[in-house]
């Protein structure tokens, strides 16, 4: 019971880990331009399908390929947000439903692509177990992609608080007229942020790529979960959306572990609704909600 | 004003006299065209809480999952009528509508986003309660709809008599509705909303109306939908399309107007079917999206008032 | 019949109202003044139920204000009109009214609708945009055409006279005359035009940072200098 | 209103422009199949197997011509029928195809409504045949997969199994079906549902391996489901003798792909692989399928184009008779009994195959070796041995 709760936690926390990779980008231009991008999922599998391309005709490993797969997915983030400021009313709904279509379109532009196949990656290195004191076991992949979400996290964090451009670009999320009096730029660090989004979401796609298997159906539910992890986090609040990716993949190992497999998912949505309405502001951030 | 009712005139002679006439031979047109009035029905109940609640939904399989389970299980478990059914589906859903009005509080995008995470936990529901629903195996021979009259509805062309009158049924209450007192108050809540709480009207109340009313509708059409096919299973009733499609008709047709939801639901079922998927066999919802992006670029107020635009129609308040 | 007693609203470490208590009888017509930023809409927001005091009591008609939502404080007689005119959305002149009859009266009566907008003067526009076919004086009517739609008990008033021009001002000062004879209505109004208060109050409540300083009628208020200091103080050229 | 009645207008020509579509030919075969949506992979395997057979059809037979016309049914029960009904009124000789017993369902009803004999191996539920339809056939099902593993495990003589499942329809089904078989026989049996996905499976073989402590794991469920749960058995490396899984394991797709992570893994399959073609029909096949798709056929592949070699046959033997248009077809498809790709085949009165059994095989080195039955057995199966165990 004890060695079952344990590695339950342990898989938890690597998951959770994964999770705040796929979330991060999302959470981020959420909290820049009040903006939930539906496609992010989808910008998550391009950069996996392009490590599988580099993969199959390049023969390059997927690490390897994180350039190219930050190029692709750093243009499609710029279209994205160029498409974004045309809409010129009620941004908050309408950047929903347009982000939304975006997302259909680029999950068949893979299916189209790259078919219904499912994908994932040959290279047997990143599946070797990775076992902590002959009790907790992992995968190679879900330890080092833990460790780069720990380092993305603490760097994105750094960013917003101690640069100039993240500075500006938090500026800019509180209040745009005001930032433009103190001269920067709204737009130049909108870009910047869906910049940063795709290369969270590059790293996402590599760990995805690398640790479990693709098909194009899977961004949709990629975007879900990241926004589930989103409002845990409460808006803004980088270090809570790795607190929050973690609560809920412990939530879920545990569920798998003492409840059943099936209810999983269950578990998770369960946790994200008594968020939403019993603490709108999120479990680790302040702002409101509510109309 | 007369001119609009000769307009509701011809339409409904069209569609109940003209359309059958024309395709009623080809049995896979009618059904196609079935597929879309379903659509349609789901996108004007999406719409009128869109529109007259102000809160956009991902959540609407839900509703017309719901619905489509209470009434298959009255019919096959108790023998209850399948019209009778049909009406308790819609009120399964209203019921079901009232475990998420909490979240009516919530800002627009967060509420969008709660009835999606909602619908989800009610797919798994339906998986999980094998005892009551037959979990992932479904239900196959859900009955069909009866013979009225020696009228047998069960056809093809009989079902789309019967979701053609339940989608208009649901446009003339939507309509009735926003001409209503209770729709001018939800109207002025979306820009104003103190302003028109200080007036005495009570919002959330009012909001939680709409929801209870766009889920009876969509609960409605799951159900008609379940003895059209006669089979559900949890994947399938609580399916994603059903909020999907919905959304893009709603908004292609333009989701502020009664009749647009309408037009866009066969206008893009029936273009999707016919014709790009004939142009691209393969990924052809990749049009669907294209269209809706598009669409809420060029005009967010969607088709019908673009094509009114052209007939250089004012647009009056309310009207 | 109003009875606000110790209310204080704070907003993080600022305070908008300090134990402010008043009390205003039927029929009676008060005018409230007070520098910018003294507390003059908060108070009427809480009296109305957009704020929320984190102390102190309110009562209308011996019925417990603090306890009833916005709305249902509109149903009980309270009314009330925006510093910035807010036209009910996507909604015409004479829908407006109907929507504030509807809910804020509890029923229909089309007649009472009519007498209304000739009342503020908006018959000829009653099917016009009410959002973007008025002009400022008549935005401000319609204000006021709301809140008597709502057949109230009493009415807050809040800068319906600024930005108007001097003919305009006299109209609707007449109206207001009116309207608290005809109707017997209790007003509250917020005005910082003393010409105004002098010639429509007959008592005047004077707000500073928050605090009740004086409560007498206009005149006595306009001879007592701790007023005028923080008054002209705050609104240079007035 | 105007503008409706105009979008009206636009949308009815479009429509009448879409149907005035139809070609003479000798024959068209009609199939319905997910090509796009979450079945798209399983659809576009099937959908070869049957282009396969009616190329070769139409090489075999000068005298008569089949075209094929296919309907993406985007895995919906509800396109599916549209797709049955649009198929029949284009006037096809039958209908070939369909995969999710979901769907297959009310597709099926369509077709007896329509008079349309239907044949397929897409669902495998035995709901399916038990309705009563006359035009209804199916050349596998649930039983003979059953059958093959059950089979296995019994050979393999061990005593405590843990199932693992996908929560859908067809794999519970299995599970269900294996776990009473295997009780009965007085093997110890557990099994746990997961919900199909992406998931990290590593919890849920923790719990196996603790608390179960199995001699064998059977995994009920599709291809994405077994890589995780292999790669989570790699790293777990739980001590298990064997380790069984079903449909779209045992391929050759799977042996190229992830040959490290399947090596000893028991999976179903009609042929081994490199297969080694025994009939002349069989070689002809598989060159055609390689020619046109680039690859080796897989068991998609091979169900696909039985189902429609057979329905061809039946087809052809009908025309000959006189009996095609007067409704033989069906009469004529009942009276198959014959030795196919998938072993033989023929139909009982609800249209079933009471002869299916599937074979099962093990992924050895760079193949895929038949070991069961015996009388299939192209080697002997690798036992006691799981990927992590090497």
């Amino acid at each position: 019971m004890f060695e079952l709760g344990l590695q339950a936690i342990y898989s938890g926390v690597l998951t959770g880990g994964y999770y705040a990779l796929v979330a991060l980008g999302l959470a981020l231009v959420f909290g820049t331009m009040r903006v939930i991008n539906l496609a992010h999922g989808e910008l998550v599998l391009l950069a996996a399908y392009v490590a599988y391309s580099a993969e199959v005709h390049l023969a390059i490993s997927p690490i390897a390929a994180i350039p190219l797969s930050l190029v692709v997915v750093s243009l499609v983030a710029v279209l994205v947000y160029v498409l974004l400021s045309h809409i010129t009313r009620d941004r908050e709904l309408n950047s929903l439903i347009l982000t939304y279509g975006l997302g259909i379109v680029l999950t068949n532009l893979m299916l189209l692509i790259w078919s219904a196949d499912i994908r994932s990656t040959t290279a047997t290195w990143f599946q070797e177990g990775a076992v902590l004191g002959d009790t907790l076991y992992s995968s190679r992949s879900e330890v080092i992609f833990f460790l780069v979400s720990l380092v993305l996290v603490a760097g994105l964090w750094f960013w917003l608080t101690r640069s100039w451009h993240g500075r500006a670009v938090r500026a800019v999320s509180s209040n745009r007229d005001a930032a433009m009096l103190m001269g920067v730029n709204p737009r130049t660090t909108e870009v910047l942020s869906f910049l940063v989004a795709g290369l969270l979401a590059t790293f996402a796609g590599i760990a995805l790529y690398t640790g479990k298997t693709i098909d194009p159906p899977l961004g949709h539910a990629l975007t879900i979960k990241a926004f589930i992890i989103t409002v845990l986090a409460g808006m803004g609040s980088i270090p809570g959306v790795l607190l929050g990716a973690m609560l809920i993949g412990i939530t879920e190992a545990l569920t798998i572990s003492f409840v059943s497999t099936s209810l999983q998912d269950l578990a998770g949505m369960v946790l994200f609704l008594a968020v939403l309405l019993l603490r709108p502001q999120g479990l680790f951030g302040f702002g409101t909600r509510r109309g | 004003m007369q001119q609009r009712t000769i307009i509701t005139i011809g339409f409904v002679v069209l569609f109940y006299g003209a359309v059958p006439a024309a395709f009623g031979s080809t049995d896979y047109v009618i059904s196609s065209i079935v597929a879309a009035l379903t659509i349609a029905g789901t996108a004007v109940a999406w719409a009128l809480l869109g529109n007259l609640g102000g809160m956009v939904s991902f959540g609407h399989a839900a509703f017309f999952g719901v619905g489509a389970y209470v009434s298959a299980l009255l019919t096959m478990n108790a023998g209850w009528p399948v019209f009778a059914a049909i009406i308790a589906g819609g009120a399964g859903a209203s019921i079901a509508s009232v475990a998420i009005m909490p979240a009516l509080r919530l800002r627009g995008p967060y509420f969008a986003l709660a009835v999606l995470a909602y619908a989800g936990i009610f797919r798994i529901l339906a998986t999980e309660m094998e005892g009551i629903t037959r979990g992932a195996a479904g239900l196959l021979s859900i009955p069909r709809l009866p013979t009225i009259l020696g009228f047998d509805l069960g056809t093809n062309i009989g079902s789309y008599y019967v979701i053609l009158t339940i989608v208009l049924a649901a446009m003339a209450a939507y309509a009735w509705i926003r001409r209503s007192e209770i729709g001018f108050a939800l109207l002025a809540m979306h820009e104003t909303e103190d302003a028109t709480r200080i007036l005495g009207v009570p919002s959330t109340r009012l909001k939680a109306m709409m929801l209870v009313l766009s889920a009876f509708i969509t609960g409605i059409v799951g159900a008609f939908n379940a003895h059209h096919i006669s089979f559900l299973d949890p994947d399938y009733a609580f399916s994603g399309v059903w909020t999907v499609l919905p959304i893009v008709a709603a908004i292609f047709g333009g989701f502020r107007t009664v009749s647009g939801p309408f037009i866009g639901a066969l206008a893009i079922y029936l273009l999707d079917q016919f014709v790009f998927k004939s142009l691209l066999p393969t990924g052809h919802q990749i049009i669907l999206g294209a269209a809706l992006g598009t669409m809420i670029l060029l005009s967010p107020d969607g088709l019908v008032p673009l094509l009114g635009r052209g007939l250089g129609k004012k647009r009056h308040a309310a009207t | 019949m109003l009875r606000l007693e110790n209310i204080t609203v704070g907003f993080g470490g600022l305070t908008a109202l300090a134990n402010v208590t008043l009390e205003v009888g039927a029929r009676e017509l008060v005018g409230l003044v007070g520098p910018n930023g003294a507390g003059k809409t908060t108070l009427f927001n809480v009296i109305s139920g957009l704020a929320r005091p984190k102390a102190g009591t309110a009562s209308f008609n011996s019925v417990n204000l603090l306890r009833k939502p916005v709305q249902a404080r509109a149903r009980i007689g309270i009314a009330r009109t925006f510093q910035i005119p807010q036209p009910l959305h996507e909604l015409t002149v004479r829908q407006n009214l109907i929507v504030a009859q509807t809910f804020g009266a509890g029923h229909r009566n089309a007649r009472r609708i009519d007498e209304i907008l000739d009342f503020i003067g908006l018959k000829r526009k009653a099917e016009e945009n009410a959002a973007d076919g008025l002009a400022l004086s008549e935005h401000k009517a319609l204000e006021v055409g709301k809140a008597l739609a709502t057949e109230p008990k009493l009415i807050l008033l809040d800068e319906v006279l600024a930005g108007l021009e001097t003919a305009g001002k006299r109209q609707f000062m007449q109206t207001l005359k009116r309207m608290h004879q005809e109707a017997g209505l209790a007003i509250i109004i917020i005005e910082h035009d003393i010409e105004t208060i002098l010639a429509l109050c007959q008592r005047a409540v004077v707000l500073d940072f928050g605090k009740v300083i004086a409560d007498q009628t206009p005149e006595e208020i306009f001879r007592n200098p701790a007023v005028m200091r923080s008054y002209t103080g705050a609104t240079p050229g007035a | 209103m105007i503008a409706a009645m105009r979008g009206f207008a636009v949308l009815a020509t479009c429509l009448v422009l879409a149907l005035g579509q139809a070609k003479a030919e000798d024959f068209v075969l009609g199939s319905h199949l997910p090509l796009t949506g979450s079945l798209a992979q399983v659809g576009n395997g099937m959908h070869e197997g049957i282009q396969v057979a009616v190329d070769l059809f139409n090489r075999e037979n000068q005298g008569h011509q089949v075209k094929l016309n296919t309907i993406d049914d985007e895995s919906s029960p509800a396109k599916a029928v549209a797709a049955v009904e649009r198929l029949a009124s284009e006037r096809v000789v039958a209908l070939s195809g369909g995969y999710g017993s979901n769907i297959i369902g009310p597709a099926s009803e369509a077709a007896a409504k329509a008079k349309l004999v239907y044949i397929t191996s897409g669902g495998v539920g035995p709901e399916l045949s038990q309705r009563g339809l006359e035009y209804f056939f199916r050349i596998n099902n649930t039983e003979g997969y059953s059958k093959a593993v059950t089979g296995l495990i019994d050979d393999m003589g061990v005593k405590k199994v843990s199932i693992v499942y996908n929560n859908k329809e067809a794999t519970t089904d299995l599970a269900r079906t294996v776990e009473k078989t295997l009780s009965d026989a007085g093997i110890k049996v557990s099994s746990l549902a997961f919900d199909g996905g992406h998931a990290d499976f590593k919890p849920l073989i923790n719990k196996v391996k603790l608390q179960d402590h199995p001699d064998l794991i059977l995994m009920s469920g599709y291809e994405n489901d077994y890589i995780g749960i292999l790669r989570a058995g790699n790293v777990l490396k739980p001590d298990i003798k064997a380790i069984v899984g079903v449909w779209s394991l045992a391929t050759s797709e799977m042996n190229n792909k992830f040959n490290d992570l399947v090596q000893y893994v028991y999976g179903t399959s009609m042929l081994p692989y490199p297969a080694e073609f025994a009939t002349p029909e069989a070689k002809l096949f598989a060159e055609t399928y390689e020619k046109l798709y680039g690859k080796a056929p897989d068991y998609l592949g091979q169900f696909g184009y039985v189902q429609t070699r057979l329905l061809l046959q039946a087809v052809l033997r009908a025309e000959n008779d006189g009996t095609l248009g007067k409704g033989g077809l069906a009469d004529e498809l009942r009276k198959t009994d014959e030795e196919t790709l998938i072993g033989r085949v023929k139909f009982d009165k609800n249209g079933d195959n009471p002869e299916f059994a599937q074979r099962m095989g093990q992924h050895q080195g760079n193949k895929v070796v038949l070991v069961w039955p015996a009388k299939a057995a192209t080697g002997k199966m690798v036992f006691p041995a799981t990927p992590w165990s090497k």
